[in-house]
């Protein structure tokens, strides 16, 4: 067994910059929560790209320590599965990532400017960058096939009421992480009237997005 | 009755429920646009004479003509971002690079609005986690298994695999791939993935 | 499937259309019975049975839901538009009877979707006819979900044929979890296939050259 | 999301498989696993189970609860009690699919094993149609569904969640928006 793959390459723990330690399977387990949050959530998330990155230098660390080991090492296709593994996860949570930007680009792009000094970005820079490239190719094909040659009253589509927002009164699935007290149900008919409920860690719910969408974001509760 | 023209593109995409992208209707995109401009210059003479001669009694035919614009507008510019919405799975599914028979399917400024896609989406691939990179258009599945015994459907000539090797794709043989290599020739239909 | 990459604008349900999306579009093509409370001077041959120059005051046509909703004022009436019987009150009362006898295809097939553009014109019977919508989509739930979950292979036309566009959306969407949930149970769910496109695209390609 | 996914979670789980093989410490960026000795029995994620499994490198032994005896028992309450008893496992469905088509040789009684799971998830599943109509019929807004699993849920959750929001879309409609600018009347 080669030495390259002892080393457990977990360089992520001495990285001052880094607020909380984390080891690499707490960083794996990050990355799967951010994944089946953004799958199951109605709307986009909050950008986790400092998991992605360091989830990509796992990636790369442990692919570079492959290149140097023998042909027919033991150990090595182990690591082959879990990277695979988790470049799926990956792929995967960048994917309807990009997807929900593309379904709801306007809005995106609308609430990227009208944030807050301060507030976090819910688009990484790169995000960002494809976000806004997509509106302006969108926006100029759509004017040069057919906007620029109509009347000159129709010139124009206001694409932030054309392309639907996310409904964040959709209903959604979730398992408690974290104890919650006192959560207001809102009724759903005139008839019933808003009641409250706890959230007791491990319990699962079925509830709509909009009344827990801060316990997603916090990590209290995990969208399953 | 108006906004025939441009219901009837819509009826063409919405017939083909399962994405796929028929002909550009260019000649079907005009015509809601000629119907457009004569509807436009009928209200403005009629607005004209509203005016001048205060016929106000024109002005619910001036409002139905300008919903008929509208409509017209609406069906035009969904017709278009619909037929968007297919070319982006094209991307996905084909990859980078589309067959004939489907850029045959594409008007030149869908193909340069697929072109510019295929740019930003490989640009913000290229920019994940530093210099290396990630392909997200692979690993559209859960990994099973590192290699996969994979059919050859058609040939498709030299093929590398990570290691250096070059194999020979040819109809009917069958090899066994690392299967992340060989995902996207089986989405595209020229392997098939054996069970065993 | 996870795997199809198509995925286009859906539909508002309710009162809300989206803008972009196809099946709004054709819903809002649904034609209504009309009458005209002023003349529209000039446009005369939208309505074929006379061939005078205007349409004249009171007048009975059918105009499609885009345009009278477009049309519609509540101060200054250009038309009234008349309830579709469905969503009167005999039928009304059928459905309130037992929702699972009403063939809502033949009635429809946007039973619900018009409905709920029709609470765009003022009548005083629309807290009635909003009722009566979800009241029915409730009392058929259960029938949706049955077929949807159990109908897996076996001919589903007839069962399909008497739902509403809405609800044959939901049943494609139950089928699809139970397709899914079926076809990994017998292992085919981790085998990597073509693009259902490039079938499609195949297929075509085969039919094209066909004599 | 679709099953293979599910599966997929399914994967991390532990088993405890016994190598015929020795092999050191693996520091995986998930975990360490082994150290790995002949015959000594150690614990390690299902996907690993059955690649070695598949190379014939160990045997794999069933979770406590994939046994005969505590199947039966769980079947007979789950068929008497109105509300979701305990799974077996999270991933009770996955974990029987995968090990009994890939290490059924290490499972005693596996075809008796798999029906009394299929009975098992037959009556769940039957239960989760129950409680899905009579959400949608009392109009709740809120319900626990703590013995669920996400093979469960993943079976019923777009039709369920669509048919949801239609309601919701329905029952907007008795309270219609104001003057809202509304751009799709045309």
């Amino acid at each position: 067994m080669s030495d390259a793959l002892s080393e457990d390459g977990s360089d992520i723990n001495q990285d001052d910059s880094q607020e909380e330690v984390m080891t690499p399977a707490e960083l794996i387990a990050k990355l799967e929560e951010a994944w089946l949050n953004e799958k199951f959530s109605p709307e986009l998330l909050e950008n986790r790209s400092e998991v992605v990155e360091c989830v990509m230098e796992q990636l790369t660390h442990m692919e570079a320590n492959l290149q140097r080991v023998k042909k027919g090492d033991a150990k090595a296709g182990f690591h082959r599965m879990e990277i695979d593994r988790i470049r799926f996860v990956l792929s995967s949570y960048l994917r309807s990532r990009l997807q929900k930007i593309e379904k709801f680009f306007p809005h995106v792009l609308e609430r990227e400017k009208s944030r807050g000094e301060g507030q976090p970005s819910l688009l990484s820079p790169e995000e960002f960058a494809f976000a806004k490239e997509y509106y302006a190719n969108t926006e100029t094909y759509l004017r040069a096939v057919a906007l620029k040659r109509m009347p000159p009253n129709l010139q124009a589509v206001d694409m932030l009421k054309a392309v639907p927002e996310p409904c964040l009164d959709s209903f959604v699935f979730l398992r408690v992480k974290e104890q919650q007290e006192n959560i207001l149900i809102e009724p759903e008919t005139d008839e019933q009237r808003d009641f409250v409920v706890d959230l007791e860690e491990g319990s699962q719910h079925l509830m709509r997005y909009r009344t827990i969408a801060p316990l997603v974001s916090s990590g209290a509760v995990q969208l399953i | 009755m108006f906004c025939e023209k441009a219901v009837e593109l819509i009826r063409e995409l919405h017939r083909m429920t399962d994405g796929q992208l028929p002909a550009f209707n260019e000649d079907g995109v005009r015509q809601v646009l000629q119907e457009m401009e004569a509807l436009y210059e009928q209200n403005q003479a009629d607005v004209n004479e509203a005016k001048s001669v205060g016929r106000a009694d024109l002005i619910p035919s001036i409002k139905l003509r300008h919903c008929c614009l509208l409509r017209n507008q609406r069906c035009v510019v969904a017709y278009l971002y619909d037929r968007l919405l297919r070319i982006r799975a094209l991307r996905w599914e084909y990859g980078s690079v589309l067959p004939a028979n489907i850029r045959f399917h594409m008007s030149a400024e869908e193909v340069q609005w697929f072109g510019q896609y295929k740019k930003s989406l490989a640009s913000f691939m290229r920019s994940i986690g530093g210099e290396e990179g990630l392909d997200i258009t692979q690993d559209m599945k859960p990994p099973k298994s590192l290699y996969i015994q994979v059919r050859c459907l058609k040939d498709h000539g030299e093929f590398e695999i990570d290691d250096g090797t070059v194999i020979l794709l040819k109809k009917n043989s069958q090899h066994f791939l690392p299967r992340w290599k060989c995902e996207q020739l089986i989405r595209q239909g020229v392997l098939e993935h054996v069970m065993s | 499937m996870d795997t199809h990459s198509y995925f286009p604008v859906t539909p508002g349900v309710g009162m809300e259309e989206n803008f972009l999306s196809l099946d709004d579009i054709l819903l809002s093509q649904e034609r209504l019975p009309v009458r005209t409370e002023c003349v529209f001077p000039r446009l005369g041959f939208l309505e074929k049975s006379s061939d005078s120059q205007d349409i004249a005051e009171g007048t009975k046509m059918e105009f499609p839901l885009w345009l009278s909703k477009g049309l519609y004022e509540k101060k200054r009436k250009v038309l009234s538009v008349e309830l579709p019987k469905v969503y009167k009150e005999g039928w009304r009362t059928v459905f309130t009877a037992d929702p699972n006898v009403v063939d809502l295809h033949k009635m429809g097939p946007y039973y619900y979707g018009l409905g709920s553009q029709m609470l765009h014109f003022d009548n005083p019977e629309n807290p009635d006819i909003a009722k009566t919508l979800l009241q029915t989509f409730i009392g058929r739930f259960r029938r949706t979900m049955d077929s949807s979950q159990n109908a897996y292979n076996e001919d589903t036309s007839v069962l399909v044929g008497r739902l509403d566009c809405l609800e044959k959306v939901l049943f494609r969407s139950g089928q699809n979890g139970l397709n899914g949930f079926q076809s990994w149970e017998k292992g085919q769910a981790s085998q990597l296939t073509a693009s259902g496109l490039v079938l499609n695209y195949r297929k075509r390609k085969l039919v094209d050259v066909q004599p | 999301m679709d099953p293979s996914e599910v599966e997929f979670l399914a994967e991390k789980e532990f088993v405890k498989i016994i190598p015929n093989f020795s092999l050191d410490k693996i520091y995986l960026i998930g975990g360490d696993l082994g150290p790995f000795n002949p015959g000594l029995p150690v614990d390690v994620p299902v996907w690993l189970a059955l690649n070695l499994k598949q190379r014939q490198k160990c045997r794999i032994l069933p979770p406590e609860w994939m046994d005969v005896e505590k199947l039966e028992a769980m079947r007979e309450l789950e068929r008497r009690e109105e509300a979701f008893a305990p799974a077996p496992s999270p991933y009770y469905m996955e974990l029987t699919k995968l090990l009994l088509n890939h290490a059924s040789d290490n499972i005693p009684k596996a075809d008796e094993i798999r029906t009394l799971v299929k009975d098992i998830w037959d009556t769940r599943i039957a239960k989760l149609r129950l409680s899905a109509d009579s959400f949608i019929r009392q109009q709740e807004a809120h319900a626990q569904l703590d013995n669920l699993t996400l093979m469960e849920i993943n079976t019923i959750r777009q039709f369920l969640l669509d048919s949801l929001n239609c309601m919701y879309k329905l029952r907007s409609n008795r309270q219609p928006a104001s003057a809202k600018s509304r751009l799709a009347d045309y």
